[in-house]
């Protein structure tokens, strides 16, 4: 295993694969959460942290625990419960730690159990099979470091796209489409260029 | 059948002892979560903070 | 206290419900497990089923797990009364671009019936262009004699899809070496028909004579076992190749290719010649009927001539001398012999008259450039005559082939040095043997 | 007397049935489950297949909670709507992939992701939480027909857009051997970019708008509705008085 895997994973996941504009991953809180460009970059910074723990603890869940016991098939609770827990964890934590990164962090964190995003990439973690590919600890540095990646891009087309939302409040926009629909279609377009940047790197 | 059960009910019970915890650790500020913040998806968790904030 | 009670009562229902909830998840897992084994057994043989006709879905002693080699499983394809069909293969490949799952599938006689990519984390257009352009030309060609040539015919796909290609390249390579061990592959079984032991051949000289190829046949260790001698003969309009085989004092036999397509009685005149097998090849003449038989006969007695003319050397340039006759006259001598050129190794057929003198040389076989090539023989041609070139006189030869190059530094100098390596070997062993006869 | 209740009570369930298609439509009007609306619908069955597992989810979570819904505490509702759905979407991706096998492989991570579909969560918290059994059933049952209607329709869209044709049979055990219901010459309808991620965006986009236009158009006739029965109003209010103060003259005189 050479470095590069982790450079093709940061740069696939982030760019190639994005989450949001081809995995259609997170899509709720890139709609709900990008009118102004700080709350975007409150949500990304948010999801960053928890999506890359997230990934760590359901990777050594999936082998150390479920695997061992055979009981792969109890995957989907088990995730949504550990990254539900965790969410908690680390809102509480927060909580008690600091004020100030509570303001700009804590009420994200909130939001983010019923982030699909933080799910998909740890579900598809465990389809990628990592670990048969790489070995069970290099499997988990690659699968948080795609997580790291995805959470990248994430904050990336959130940043992007509430620039271009905070523009296209003062457009002139035919009524019914104002609003949500008008943002799903600058987002169709932002994902037709996104799709230009496939097979840059496999 | 046992590993899955007990697993299950582990992780329920997990859940349930980290959100009484962080339920019952208090804000360290006053806060609202504003009502565009609680569109699309976000709107379980908005349910959620407006509730307790109608609450404290 | 109550506040106790309450909280245990939170605690109860939790557990309550993690427990039926548990318990109904295992359940339910129960009750699907052979269904959804059995579906994802389905999925993984979809692909094979799909590539042979009849084909119906194979047992667990029909799929062979393969050690060290791209390719991890070998299906055998059964009708539904049993009968093989053929085989498929499931390689993996991973480059850089990420992992490739190839299934090859391949027919009894040896055919590619398909090849499909299963699965891919490579770059989706890449492989998308490799499934239009290049798998198509795979199928129906024989693995005995694939043909990959196409990869620079098709423009533009050609260098990006490259790499990929090149994945799905060694593992049909890899299913077509182990094809090879249970498949019948009708060029082997030729071989094997007249020598046993026959793991290898390769191609020695070539000829434009009754005889088109010479071949060495070796055994595991390549050491060779026999000289084989493919012949392409008209046939009532068909050409058939035929494979003559000797060894270093006896004629051993004579079989065809067993090509689908051809004709039974080019197949039955074969056994005309099944008298003289494994006889001395000394005066050896065919007494034989028939069109198709007095064809094979006057080609195998051109052969017969030219191995008992033939003297071997087996020095480190040259392989053997043919003396050439006019009646009983010798007239002159044809020296096969090779050496490292540029870019390949040359083989040459050097020619001296009956008194050593040069008489000019040909290529056999060279992969080196006929830009170098074709000066030479013109060049090395003015000293036709000589019974001896000196090393100054050969070096004239080449220097000035190509006139931009500097002194002495030109690309003809490895052909140059190849070729006249072979010529003074052949005018040093005229001299030192031939002459003193 | 009772006979009118009874109707009413009948009424007002269709109505509870049928809100979802149109008024309360979980995806054009709540913009609730965008990721699966965006993700599975390249196809018209995929969404059908879908749909079909979201009802079950949501009718299922939805009588569930309903059942329960006297026993759990307050405090710890959601906790327990998470464990009752995520047990369901377990059961139904283990159902799933044992009994269409090809439509798990198509919907993939989806399927476990109807976890975090809102649409669900937020039924058994706002609805099944507070109401019987059977509304509950027919809530859930109603809004996931809702779900699956505004999936089909996304899918035909993109389906036939960028192939030109309504496949059948491929994801679903609909049919022996897969066929077409609609198909046109594809090189006329083959507009790839429909069929993936960019035109998931651009399809939902321009179909919500549309829905709205048709919302304003109907809110706007309303409100000409009304404005005419103000006017109305106001003109017969002008008439009494006018005829009040004829009748006032006329009595003087």
């Amino acid at each position: 295993m050479s470095w590069t895997v982790f450079f093709v994973a940061i740069f696939s996941s982030m760019l190639i694969n994005n989450v949001v504009l081809m995995k259609f991953l997170g899509v709720c809180p890139f709609l709900g959460v990008s009118k102004k460009t700080g709350s975007a970059l409150g949500m990304s910074a948010a999801v960053m942290f928890v999506m890359v723990i997230a990934a760590f603890v359901s990777y050594l869940l999936y082998y150390l625990v479920l695997v061992p016991l055979e009981i792969e098939f109890v995957q989907t609770i088990s995730f949504i419960l550990i990254i539900a827990s965790l969410v908690q964890l680390v809102e509480m934590i927060i909580k008690k730690i600091s004020k100030k990164l509570y303001k700009s962090l804590g009420v994200y964190i909130a939001l983010i159990t019923t982030n699909c995003a933080i799910l998909g990439i740890a579900v598809e973690n465990i389809t990628r099979d990592f670990a048969g590919q790489y070995g069970l600890f290099p499997g988990l540095a690659v699968a948080v470091t795609t997580a790291f990646g995805a959470a990248l891009g994430f904050g990336l087309v959130m940043f992007a796209f509430s620039t271009i939302r905070e523009r296209l409040e003062g457009a002139n926009v035919p009524e019914a489409w104002k609003g949500v629909p008008v943002s799903l279609i600058t987002a169709g377009i932002m994902a037709l260029a996104f799709a230009g940047l496939g097979g840059i790197v496999g | 059948m046992m590993p899955a059960v007990i697993f299950v009910t582990v992780m329920v019970v997990l859940f349930l002892g980290t959100f009484m915890l962080n339920k019952n650790t208090p804000a360290p500020v006053d806060y609202k979560i504003s009502a565009a913040r609680c569109s699309a998806c976000s709107h379980y968790g908005c349910a959620l903070k407006q509730e307790e904030a109608e609450e404290s | 206290m109550a506040n106790l009670l309450e909280k245990m009562k939170v605690a109860a229902v939790l557990l309550i419900i993690g427990a039926v909830s548990g318990l109904a998840i295992f359940g339910t897992h129960t009750l699907t497990e052979e269904r959804r084994e059995e579906n994802r057994r389905m999925a993984q043989l979809a692909i094979y089923l799909e590539m042979f006709d009849g084909a119906v879905a194979p047992d667990d002693d029909d799929i062979v797990a393969i050690a060290d080699s791209s390719v991890k499983e070998m299906v055998t394809m059964r009708d539904g009364s049993g009968n093989i069909l053929g085989y498929a293969f499931r390689g993996e490949g991973r480059i850089s671009h990420g992992d490739i799952t190839v299934i090859v599938g391949i027919d009894l006689d040896g055919t590619i019936v398909d090849v499909k990519i299963a699965d891919s984390t490579q770059t989706p257009s890449y492989v998308q262009s490799v499934r239009d352009h290049y798998l198509p030309k795979l199928i129906d060609q024989p693995i005995v004699a694939m043909n990959y040539d196409f990869t620079s015919e098709i423009a533009g796909t050609s260098a990006s899809a490259g790499m990929t290609f090149g994945n799905v390249r060694r593992i049909i390579e890899d299913a077509r070496f182990i094809a090879g061990d249970f498949l019948s592959d009708p060029i082997m079984d030729a071989y094997e028909s007249l020598v046993p032991d026959v793991v290898s051949f390769e191609t020695f000289v070539v000829f434009d004579r009754a005889f088109k190829e010479e071949l060495l046949v070796k055994d595991d260790d390549e050491n060779t076992l026999a000289y084989a001698y493919l012949m392409d003969l008209d046939i009532d309009g068909e050409t058939v190749t035929y494979v003559a085989a000797y060894d270093e004092t006896e004629f051993i036999g004579i079989t065809v290719f067993a090509f689908d397509d051809v004709p039974q009685d080019a197949i039955d005149a074969v056994w005309a010649f099944e008298g003289y097998w494994n006889s001395d090849f000394n005066g050896l003449t065919f007494d034989v009927d028939g069109e198709i038989e007095n064809t094979i006969a006057a080609a195998l007695t051109e052969l017969n001539t030219f191995v008992e003319n033939r003297t071997w050397i087996n020095a480190n340039t040259l392989d053997y001398v043919e003396t050439l006759y006019d009646g009983d006259t010798v007239t002159g001598y044809m020296f096969i012999g090779r050496s490292q050129g540029l870019m390949s190794i040359n083989v040459l057929e050097v020619y001296l008259d009956e008194t050593g003198a040069f008489q000019g040389f040909t290529y056999n076989q060279s992969g080196d450039s006929l830009n170098w090539r074709t000066p030479l023989i013109e060049r090395f041609g003015a000293y036709e005559g000589q019974t001896e070139i000196s090393q100054s006189e050969a070096e004239a030869a080449w220097d000035d082939v190509n006139p931009n190059a500097p002194d002495g530094e030109t690309s003809a100098t490895g052909t140059g040095q190849s070729v006249y390596a072979v010529i003074s070997a052949a005018l040093d062993y005229y001299s030192d043997t031939l002459g003193d006869e | 007397m009772a006979k009118t209740k009874n109707m009413k009570k009948e009424m007002s369930r269709l109505a509870n049935l049928t809100k979802g298609f149109f008024k309360e439509n979980p995806v054009f009007v709540f913009l609730l489950g965008l990721c699966p609306a965006l993700a599975v619908t390249g196809t018209v069955e995929a969404s059908l297949g879908m749909g079909l597992l979201v009802i079950f989810v949501l009718t299922g979570s939805n009588v569930v909670v309903s059942l329960i819904r006297k026993w759990i505490p307050h405090q710890i509702r959601v906790p327990s709507y998470i464990v009752i759905i995520s047990t369901f979407v377990t059961i139904v991706g283990l159902l799933t992939e044992a009994y269409a096998y090809a439509l798990h492989g198509e919907l993939g991570i989806f399927i476990p992701l109807i976890v975090v579909n809102c649409l669900i969560l937020g039924r058994a918290e706002s609805y099944a939480s507070k109401n019987k059994v059977h509304d509950a059933a027919i809530d859930g049952f109603g809004m996931g027909l809702g779900f699956l209607g505004a999936l089909v329709v996304i899918g035909f869209f993109r389906e036939f857009l960028s192939t030109g044709a309504i496949a059948y049979g491929v994801f679903l055990p609909l049919a022996e051997t897969p066929g077409s219901i609609i198909n046109i010459d594809s090189y006329v309808f083959s507009m790839d970019a429909f069929g993936q991620a960019p035109g998931g965006f651009l399809v939902i986009g321009l179909l919500l708008g549309i829905f709205n236009f048709v919302a304003i158009l109907k809110r706007n006739k309303k409100e000409r509705e009304r404005q005419r029965m103000i006017e109305e109003k106001k003109r017969q209010a002008l008439e009494r008085k006018r005829q009040k103060a004829q009748e006032k003259a006329g009595a003087k005189a």
